[in-house]
């Protein structure tokens, strides 16, 4: 029993616009494998990787490639939503256990929530959540909101003014614009034209580069503050330069925490792969040390499948963003932080909301 | 004089500001040969392309058989029994000198959106397709493949294409261009041959030609009919000789 | 004897695997106005093709004044100061006629320049009524000239007319033999390959009949008339 | 939408048109005037965009960075037709889409390789980081406008460069007759060395020029192929002028789009060419 | 038409044998894998009907694919299973009526121009799927039941059955490559290579070049849709990335690759980009630049694509053979 690997089917994007956060998360799952000794709650690991290519198209053959082909015991997967989707609806078909690391649809741990489908990210609607409670209680009252029209964007929008408006605020407009289109220059404009309170935007990457320089050069930022969800600013803080000092997002994860098991992250990631880390590292980070959990609890016989799940759903992750524990559809209970760009760091300013669940909409376990 | 089968009536075309057709009229009966002379650019080519639709007209009338078929697309002209050929060599270069023909023949049969049946083994279309090779002289370079004939030979298969098709009326551009002696008397030949139960419009140079075989010759100088008649009447013309023919046998020192 | 400017010698070329030209021997001498014949097919273009390097022959040697150049880049053959109006028009569509020509122009070996744009559009009148056209444009006959008015643009010291007159009026194409005939006194060679074997003899110095890829007759246009039924025999011709 | 906003939103629309034209300059050259289909054009784009980013790196200037840049693209450019492009000429158009393709994925890769996947900024210089104030809350920096101002003057040039020039008469001439062009002693082998050169080092210099407004990142050079290619045939392929008419057509159809019916704006684009290529066939300028 | 491939029958057979046999020996994986492949070598045999036989390279193919894919979807209840007599018919059908309304449109441009317009209409259409709630939006949709075949009470054929599904897209395969090539030795497919070889001419030779045209259009719409509707089936998952530009580049790219204008080299280029990705891929991060590498070096060494590789292997061998 003890000789067999445990086999995780790491199933991300290496190649791509979302290269680097696929890598990222790769080197934190591994990272708290090294940590273990090179083992996995007791047990060796052995790799299989697939680069999904953020295609949607492909992914659920992608899935099947580490399932069927390899056999893997864990799918990890992966940053983009919709490819993210598709992982979770072939592990509910085949039963496979799943850990998302990054992509927050909310309907992963929402309608499609399953025993074996966990996820150590976030869900869309939580920081996008505290935001909205955030901008309410600095005394925001109309703003527009901007956000590529796919769904991930739009459930950001959505948990942003659910709690936004129950806190009074008004949504005066929700802009959207074609994906992946980074012409922002006539929405820049119109939100001049609008003269909102604030504005909260959803972007992520390149798009979100541009989106906070162009903001800063059309002369908006000194007069319509803005915020986003923290992606806005996460990975990208080099290539904002200036533009984006003194933005505030929300974000499960934060620079400057006083915490020492990030601290020790921090370290350990720095010295392993001579970069810093980011939150998608933390994440890739908290599904090996959830998938630990589990196999701890069964001495790595992966066979046993509701004592590992009952496991993975009831551990304490000790995680450098905190700890957290899941909620019953397997989506972290985390605390969201108010950052504040300062120098090239989101520094924490304040926990926008303590233990935030996912309302799980939809779900039903 | 046969039944008049094809006529234009005013016919105009404009490209900007130059008029290459202005008010054309010609008739094309049945068994008769009709020439067409004029110096470059008179605009020869202009008319043979509004009478087989190839230009749409910017005035004017085209009669088949008395109805006005001006509105009519290229392929309906054909289908109809309007046949023509380019100056400009016209062929299928990847298909082999028969399956141009064939090809040809083929858009005679109303079979052609059978989809069950191999074009193939239809006899008719190959006899038709072998038929039109040997009257143009090319029966022997039937399975070559167009792209790599001669000049000269792809100036055959372009009058052999149209001939495939079968039609009441011919419209050539040029047939004897680009052709050797012996290919432009067997050209000859054949279009004396054909004159006799079609309605053959002909463009063309070559003088020699034009006077064997042509019952009527129109001269035509910068878009507009200069003078039209017999090929004697034409070549007493002062008009034409002047405009077109130029002054007595230069070639002999 | 005048200075060779283009010559082949034992010249056997191919398309893929047919055998096109068996063994070509072909001078072309300053000032000297050559006639080139033979039917359909025969290989008077793929000679002309294979001495100005468009087709590599397999055995056999070109030299351009007195230089081996088999199978040199064709614009190196071209700069020798050999110009070509190939069968069927080798206008650019999408060039107007003025680009057409200018785009050419260039002076002789020797730095002549005789033929201008001016003295080309005076030649041939039509040209100028239509400069700003596309070449794709013009009719067949204003397309032969505008080649053969770009080919004289380049001042070329051998001018090779494939089937020049193609589609040229009587008019016009008597003003080409009377072009030819000028141009030869200013030292200009000349081949012409034409079907009007009459015009050709007529200002021909020497005359090659090719008969399936070889010589099958060479000699004066006097010799040639003797011969009537050797015109009848390669040429089809009565 | 009052006055004012209009008037910006036109401004928007043509900044964005002249900046779509200079990205699909070097396309207009190799695929328009060239005739070449060249999908790789994304992926020189996105090499100038990154050498713009580790040259200013290194020399700490916008502008060596881009002189450097341009002299190494071309040189790329000019090894690229030598080694691969030149050999496909007498073949099907489509292998080109082949060759292009296999590029774009090593390109991409090789990025990958040196550079890393991480998304960076390259800084405006200072001299051009001022913003003019437009309205009360909203200025436009300056930066945009010199880059307005580039592309003005390199439409300029290319026209006259391809339409006045004889270089530019052989060019298009090649396109059509490459075997004719040199029987008149013309070496067009080098001159479409040169040009294809000229095209990369186009598209790598816009690729240089737009990276301090639109950041540098994986996968950006195939988010403007595309357009690139939907500029060059709305205006009718060969056409420098039809191209920058098309840009700025597509830039107003895009800016309005997106304020007018913001639902479909991802439709505008693709709608306008439809719609301009079922009413002329042959794109706005079809060349003679 | 003069150069017809004429590929040996027992090439032919040999491979229908290995795949009806496959799934017997292969491991699921590897048949699943085998009826993606299938699955696209119908694809691309249907674009290949326009690109390499009609000389229409459109860029809009994967639009068809799509629309049959959401048409499954949209055709099958939530709670049963569809019916196979309904669903591909109704898949197939609406792609075939898509394909003859671009077409009405499209096909009034050409060359590079259709090339483009091919490729407006199918972003649109991607448009419309994409930011529309009609087909789930950017994350697409899922089909809770495959299809199945009934006769009465009893299920002859259930297409969730991997089993069952690799032999009906084995027996799709087939019949497309048989109606393919027949269609193509018809006056029709005669008509349609001459319009390859010069539209003009056919026209003046009394072809009514675009209903021609037209009805090559739909023909490959439709047999697009037999793909998409297979596609559909397999992972039960359609989303709109499946009809964007990608798709449409990448099935030409097979067709270009595995050589154009041979019905067997679309397949060979379905085969060829779909096995050296699951190869590269397996070797390292970095795999798009051998695939990359290996589809520069296709260019520039086997003029014809991949198909020709097989030819000049015989003639090496065959002429081998004779010197002996
Ligand atoms: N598409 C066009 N656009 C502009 N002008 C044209 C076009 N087609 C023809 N022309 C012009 O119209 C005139 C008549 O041309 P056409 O081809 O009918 O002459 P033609 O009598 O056949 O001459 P040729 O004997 O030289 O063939 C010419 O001057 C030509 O330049
Ligand atoms: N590209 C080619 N590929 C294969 N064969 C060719 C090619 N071009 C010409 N041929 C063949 O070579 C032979 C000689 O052709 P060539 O063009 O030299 O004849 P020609 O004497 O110039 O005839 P014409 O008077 O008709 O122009 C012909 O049989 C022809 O079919
Ligand atoms: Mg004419
Ligand atoms: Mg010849």
């Amino acid at each position: 029993q003890g000789a067999r690997k445990v086999r995780v089917g790491l199933m991300l994007p290496y190649t791509g616009t979302y290269a680097a956060l696929g890598n990222a998360i790769t080197n934190g799952f591994k990272l708290a494998v090294e940590q273990g000794g090179g083992k996995l709650g007791g047990s060796e690991v052995e790799y299989f990787t697939v680069d999904d290519e953020s295609d949607a198209a492909k992914a659920p053959e992608n899935a099947n490639k580490l399932i069927k082909r390899d056999n893997v015991d864990v799918l990890v997967g992966t940053v983009h939503s919709g490819v993210a989707l598709a992982m979770a609806r072939v592990a509910r078909e085949t039963k496979s256990l799943l850990i998302v690391p990054n992509a927050g649809a909310d309907e992963i741990t929402g309608p499609l929530c399953a025993p074996n489908i966990f996820r150590t990210s976030f869900s869309a609607w939580q920081p996008a959540y505290a935001m909205g409670n955030v901008m309410a209680e600095r005394k925001h009252k109309n703003v527009v909101t901007l956000s590529w029209k796919y769904s991930f964007g739009e459930q950001s929008v959505a948990g942003f003014k659910e709690a936004f408006e129950k806190a009074g605020g008004k949504v005066v407009k929700e802009l959207y614009l074609p994906f992946p289109n980074v012409e922002f220059q006539p929405y820049l404009t119109e939100i001049a034209a609008l003269k909102p309170d604030a504005v909260f935007v959803f972007f992520a990457g390149g798009g979100a580069v541009k989106f906070v320089k162009d903001y800063a050069a059309a002369g908006l930022k000194s007069t319509i503050p803005l915020y986003g969800s923290g992606f806005l600013t996460d990975g990208t803080l080099e290539a904002q330069g200036d533009a984006a000092e003194g933005l505030l997002t929300t974000l499960h994860y934060a620079d400057g925490l006083d915490i020492p098991k990030d601290k020790e992250f921090r370290a350990a990631y720095a010295s392993a792969f001579k970069m810093q880390p980011d939150v998608y590292a933390v994440q890739g980070y908290d599904a090996a040390q959830l998938f630990a959990a589990g196999l701890a609890a069964v001495k790595g016989d992966v066979g046993k499948r509701d004592e590992l799940v009952k496991a993975m759903e009831s551990a304490t992750i000790d995680s450098p963003r905190g700890k957290f524990t899941l909620s019953k559809a397997h989506n972290p209970v985390q605390d969201i932080y108010l950052r504040k760009v300062e120098g090239k760091e989101n520094k924490v300013v304040a926990v926008a909301a303590k233990a935030l669940a996912d309302p799980a909409r939809g779900c039903r376990m | 004089m046969g039944e008049l089968v094809l006529a234009a009536r005013g016919l105009s075309r404009q490209f900007g500001g130059l008029a290459a057709n202005k008010d054309v009229s010609l008739d094309m009966h049945r068994g008769e040969l009709h020439a067409v002379l004029g110096p470059n650019g008179a605009g020869k080519s202009t008319l043979i392309n509004l009478l087989s639709g190839d230009l749409p007209p910017s005035g004017g009338q085209i009669l088949y058989r008395g109805q006005d078929i001006s509105g009519w697309s290229p392929d309906r002209r054909s289908r109809a029994g309007i046949g023509r050929s380019y100056q400009r060599t016209n062929i299928f270069p990847a298909f082999t000198a028969f399956e141009n023909c064939r090809l040809a023949a083929q858009s005679r049969t109303p079979r052609a959106l059978h989809i069950f049946s191999r074009a193939q083994n239809y006899d008719d279309l190959r006899s038709a397709a072998d038929r039109a090779l040997e009257q143009a002289g090319l029966a022997a370079r039937r399975d070559i493949v167009a792209a790599t004939l001669s000049h000269g030979e792809q100036r055959q298969l372009e009058i052999a294409m149209v001939l495939a098709t079968a039609p009441s009326v011919l419209l050539l551009d040029e047939p004897l261009a680009g052709m050797g002696s012996e290919e432009s008397q067997l050209m000859v030949t054949l279009l004396q041959k054909l004159s006799a139960d079609h309605a053959i419009l002909l463009v063309e140079h070559d003088m020699d030609a034009v006077f064997a075989v042509a019952d009527v010759i129109t001269v035509m100088v910068t878009g507009q009919v200069l003078e039209s008649g017999p090929p004697d009447q034409i070549r007493a013309s002062l008009a034409v000789q002047e405009a077109y023919l130029g002054g007595g046998e230069p070639d002999d020192e | 004897m005048s200075e060779t400017l283009l010559e082949a010698e034992g010249l056997h070329s191919f398309y893929g695997s047919s055998h096109i030209l068996h063994g070509i021997d072909f001078v072309v001498r300053r000032g000297e106005t050559i006639g080139l014949m033979g039917r359909n097919g025969m290989g008077k273009t793929t000679l002309i093709r294979s001495m100005l390097g468009h087709v590599r022959p397999r055995h056999g040697r070109v030299a351009v004044r007195g230089k081996t150049m088999t199978g040199s880049a064709p614009y190196l053959i071209a700069r020798k100061g050999i110009a070509y109006v190939p069968e069927g028009r080798g206008i650019f569509p999408n060039l107007s006629v003025r680009e057409n020509l200018l785009m050419a122009a260039k002076p002789g070996i020797d730095g002549r320049r005789d033929w201008t744009y001016e003295r080309v559009l005076e030649t041939f009148p039509r040209l100028g009524e239509r400069l700003t056209n596309g070449g794709g444009q013009l009719s067949g006959g204003e397309q032969q000239m505008l080649t053969i008015g770009r080919a004289l643009m380049t001042n070329p010291d051998v001018l090779i007319l494939d089937e020049a007159t193609e589609g040229l009026a009587p008019l016009i194409a008597k003003e080409i033999w009377y072009i030819v005939r000028q141009i030869r006194a200013t030292g200009i060679a000349t081949i012409v390959i034409d079907k009007n074997h009459a015009a050709v003899t007529s200002i021909s110095d020497r005359n090659v009949i090719l008969v399936k890829g070889k010589v099958a007759f060479e000699g004066s246009s006097a010799e040639l008339r003797a011969q009537p039924e050797l015109l009848h025999k390669h040429l089809g011709a009565g | 939408m009052d006055l004012t906003t209009f008037l910006i939103q036109l401004l928007n629309a043509l900044q964005y048109g002249l900046l779509l034209f200079l990205v699909a300059s070097g396309l207009t050259l190799i695929f328009g005037i060239m005739g070449i289909i060249n999908l790789a054009h994304g992926s020189f784009y996105m090499m100038g965009a990154y050498m713009a980013f580790a040259l200013t790196s290194a020399t700490g200037n916008l502008f060596v960075a881009i002189l450097l840049g341009i002299a190494l693209s071309a040189l790329i450019g000019f090894l690229l037709e030598w080694g691969l492009f030149s050999r496909l000429y007498k073949r099907d158009h489509l292998d080109q889409v082949l060759l292009t393709y296999g590029l774009i994925l090593v390109f991409e890769e090789i990025r990958s390789m040196i550079v890393g996947d991480d998304v960076h900024g390259v800084r405006i210089p200072e001299m051009l980081s001022a913003s003019i104030q437009l309205s009360e809350t909203l200025s436009y920096p300056v930066y945009r406008l010199f880059m307005s101002a580039v592309c003005i003057v390199l439409a300029v040039l290319m026209y006259w460069l391809i339409r006045h020039t004889r270089l530019g008469m052989m060019i298009r001439a090649g396109s059509s007759n490459r075997e004719m062009v040199q029987s008149l002693g013309i070496n067009i082998d080098l001159i479409y060395r040169l040009v294809f050169a000229l095209g990369v080092t186009l598209a790598a210099f816009a690729g240089m020029l737009a990276a301090p407004v639109s950041s540098v990142y994986p996968g950006m050079g195939n988010q403007v192929l595309i357009i690139c290619f939907v500029v060059v045939v709305i205006g009718g392929v060969g056409s420098v002028w039809g191209a920058l008419v098309a840009a700025l057509l597509i830039g107003l159809a895009d800016t309005f789009g997106k304020v007018i019916i913001p639902d479909y704006a991802g439709l505008t684009v693709y709608l306008l060419m439809a719609a301009v290529l079922l009413w002329r066939p042959e794109g706005i300028f079809r060349r003679i | 038409m003069s150069s017809a491939i004429k590929t040996p029958r027992a090439a032919l057979l040999a491979t229908l044998l290995v795949l009806s046999v496959f799934p017997l020996f292969g491991s699921d994986y590897y048949s699943e894998l085998l009826t993606k492949i299938m699955i696209m070598a119908i694809f691309a045999m249907s674009l290949d009907l326009l690109v390499g036989f009609t000389g229409l390279v459109s860029f809009g193919h994967a639009a068809f694919f799509g629309i049959a894919a959401y048409a499954v979807v949209l055709v099958s209840p939530q709670y049963d299973p569809s019916s196979l007599w309904l669903v591909l018919p109704a898949a197939v059908l609406a792609a075939a009526v898509a394909a003859f309304v671009v077409g009405l449109f499209v096909l009034r441009t050409k060359g590079i121009y259709f090339i483009m317009v091919t490729l407006a209409f199918a972003q649109m259409i991607y448009f419309v799927f994409h930011d529309s709630p009609l087909g789930g939006g950017s994350d697409g949709v899922f089909i809770n039941f495959k299809p199945e075949l009934r006769i009465g009470e009893t299920q002859l054929l259930d297409l969730g059955d991997a089993g069952h599904f690799y032999y009906v897209v084995l027996l799709l395969l087939v019949a497309t490559y048989v109606f393919l090539r027949i269609l193509l030795r018809s006056p029709l497919g005669h008509a349609l290579a001459g319009i390859k070889s010069n539209e003009h001419r056919m026209l003046s030779l009394g072809f009514p070049v675009f209903l021609y045209k037209l009805a090559g259009f739909v023909i490959a719409g439709a047999l697009a849709g037999v793909a998409g509707f297979l596609s559909a089936c397999q992972f039960g998952f359609v989303t709109p990335e499946i009809l964007s530009w990608h798709q449409s580049g990448n099935v030409l790219l097979m067709v270009i690759l595995g050589g154009m204008g041979t019905l067997n080299g679309a397949a060979i280029g379905a085969f060829a980009f779909v096995v050296l990705q699951e190869v590269f891929s397996a070797l390292t991060k970095h795999w798009q630049f051998l695939m990359g590498t290996v589809i520069v070096l296709v260019v520039m060494l086997l003029p014809g694509g991949l198909a020709s590789l097989t030819q000049r292997l015989r003639r090496l061998l065959l002429g081998g053979g004779s010197n002996g």
